[in-house]
């Protein structure tokens, strides 16, 4: 049987990507920064699962206002960085899972998640830089990848609790895959940042630790903050938070069972425009 | 009544809804068609000819040609979008989202890397904090203002 | 503020359509169909709707394999009939109201639904026919659509109960939006017909009869009855059905108010592979 | 448990679910194409070398080649795909649906007309209606199959 082994949390700023592409890592700047994802590459080696069930957001790369799926999940055998404007990044594609993925589409959408199944999907950076965070350079990603986007682009976005039941549901539908495989959640995006207007550089550094807290400890109570908390406290691009949610919401104590081990927790201002916050959590 | 909006009360802020989104829909695809390397060389080559295919509004048109993200923003541009034109130009995320504040690359750095713009003052419209209406352009551009 | 008048059900068959493009509305394999259809136009003259709130599925025309959402609502400000294979049917095109549909998806979403919103789409005989049967051949439809696909191709499909439960969220969205407009709210597809294989062919009247009865006086425990049965009974096409359900659950009683009148039932075997069921519930 | 598919148990009907879907991709999408006016000419012009241009595999091939609707779809086609070449080739819905039970033209029509094939039978596999397998295939091809 399948089994949720770890959920991994992780901003995915595109300049983190670009420093890495561009082999600026060791730079004063960004040194802090990546010291902070060594014990994460020490700890993926070790915890390899067998698939990412990746949950991040298209920042207007494979959806354009043609279409805006609230929730998107990718059931090809892989899928191909995008050209965002500056070029493809120079990473790996990414291979999917295609059993793992429509046998979860099936589950959750039969549990009232009204998904849009995507077979042909380019990731972004929200997919590609929490990948090189974990794994750094490769020539292969070492697993299979299930991108699940969310819309965050345009209001109204999934409410927290939505995705939090989402990770329930998640959850479920995982441990009735048949296969013995370890599968990896991960939340993306955030923490607070805002990229527009007279207010763009906001960061919260208090609320943003607040935020890190309840994940751990009061996941349920934070998934009942609503939309204007993120965008005035956290900034506009904040919004991005509610998807760590559906990866806490994929935890075994959220039904019953333990609570998770708190293996790295690590936080840091700035990434560019960007509060970086991390987290790995490991199921117990 | 009509559904709430309750993001409309935050300083220097636009929050891209449906609204805007169907104000901004032919500049927001626009912008998605700078993902193509060809376009982009089409349009650095001609930028007016290439706008002149979208049927964007002239004032659209305008804020793209003055690279105003501000502007953009008011007509509709969403962040995510407008980046294709900044990525086009070269720039970074960080000078695009400094360039909407009227500071310079350099204040806008050294801000973040003191620790960003504090939320304190900017969470309501008719705080007084530096992102508030009555405190914009900031940094350099601000001191200017009255020159 | 906006009030949902009527709902209107009505089977969708592509033949339908060719028949009335092709002018063979006369012909005795079609006239006793087209006259259960006479009582329908008169009443829409009368009731002539600002909007229809359109449900529908799409038949591997606007969706292909590459993106297949639960529920799409169109927000644009019109619609192109679509070449099925056969040239575009001969019908105006369709005009939105961009307004009222953004609406209801902010409402409906915020309420839990995980919408896909497109601005961009061809409709096919799905949404044209019904709208050929109520209106005949005008210049230009009378009133704007808001087309609304529901995926019924791809298994699994949505469920009837969360059809039903969509119904009531976009009876509640209507009800909240500020200009005085009347909102017809119509669902597609069915009855029972099976396209494929050696069960094609299979029509249930009595299924089909049981259905309409239920779907006037007891849609909350129609609601309940599981895809397999619709299956089973009905024909794997049947299963469009459950789409009608979207439509029932926007009725007042459905929220304690009175029972919808009705103001027309038909029901007729066969069109092409397909029984045909028609009903007019006037809101109370 | 793995997921449940109470749907395999109906005589003569394949539910299109993610695993028929996975299976079919390329000649699905491949159906799609047809909806062009000029892919369909393309294809009429030279069957085999417009398939050729799409990755499926030889037996999709060979089983759109012979217009065997039923293979089609043990090959993971779906109906309202597979429609586009019925269309293509002029057909209309009643005689794709027909051509997947054995009946002629004129026998599946009557059948229609005088209310359809009954449910009678053909509920669950291992009863003995007209779609069931043992009384495949139906109509006149059924009557020369000894022959
Ligand atoms: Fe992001
Ligand atoms: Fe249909």
């Amino acid at each position: 049987m399948a089994k949720i082994s770890a959920s991994v949390y992780t901003s995915h700023v595109p300049a983190i990507g670009a420093a890495i592409d561009l082999k600026k890592t060791g730079e004063a700047y960004w040194q802090p920064l990546f010291a902070g994802y060594e014990y994460s590459k020490e700890w993926m080696k070790e915890n390899t699962p067998d698939v990412i069930f990746l949950v991040y957001n298209d920042h207007a790369t494979a959806f354009s206002l043609d279409m805006i799926p609230t929730f998107a999940i990718g059931t090809a055998a892989e899928f191909i960085p995008a050209d965002e404007g500056y070029g493809p990044r120079p990473v790996p594609k990414v291979i999917g899972h295609p059993e793992l993925a429509s046998h979860i589409a099936q589950s959750v959408i039969q549990d009232d998640f009204d998904l849009t199944i995507v077979n042909k999907m380019e990731v972004d950076h929200g997919l590609t830089v929490p990948l090189s965070l974990m794994f750094g350079e490769p020539e292969a990603w070492p697993c299979k990848v299930i991108p699940f986007a969310v819309n965050v682009v345009q209001y109204p976005v999934p409410s927290g609790r939505r995705c939090f039941q989402l990770g329930q549901a998640i959850r479920k539908a995982v441990a009735c895959f048949d296969d013995d495989i370890k599968v990896q959640i991960w939340g993306t995006g955030g923490m607070s940042h805002q990229l527009q207007g007279a207010r763009a550089g906001l960061l919260n550094r208090e609320w943003d630790n607040a935020f890190l807290d309840r994940l751990i400890a009061d996941p349920a109570g934070l998934s009942e903050v609503p939309h204007i908390e993120y965008v005035r406290e956290a900034g506009s691009e904040g919004i991005e938070l509610v998807m760590w949610l559906i990866a806490r919401g994929a935890m075994s104590d959220i039904q019953g069972g333990p609570a998770p081990t708190v293996k790295h927790r690590f936080y840091h201002i700035p990434a560019s425009n960007t509060a970086v916050g991390h987290l790995i959590l490991e199921n117990n | 009544m009509a559904l709430d909006k309750p993001y409309l009360d935050i300083p220097g802020t636009i929050i891209f809804d449906a609204e805007q989104s169907r104000k901004g829909y032919w500049l927001n695809q626009f912008c998605m068609s700078l993902m193509k390397a060809d376009n982009r060389a089409r349009f650095k080559a001609d930028e007016r000819a290439y706008l002149d295919e979208w049927p964007m509004t002239e004032e659209q048109k305008q804020a793209v040609l003055a690279r105003d993200l501000n502007w953009c923003m008011r007509t509709g541009g969403n962040i995510y979008f407008l980046a294709k034109i900044g990525a086009t130009d070269g720039l970074s995320f960080q000078q695009m989202a400094g360039s909407m504040t009227g500071m310079t690359e350099e204040e806008y750095r050294d801000m973040m890397i003191k620790g960003g713009r504090s939320p304190e003052g900017n969470r309501y419209l008719g705080e007084d904090g530096d992102a508030q209406p009555q405190h914009q352009p900031q940094g350099a551009a601000g001191k200017n203002k009255g020159a």
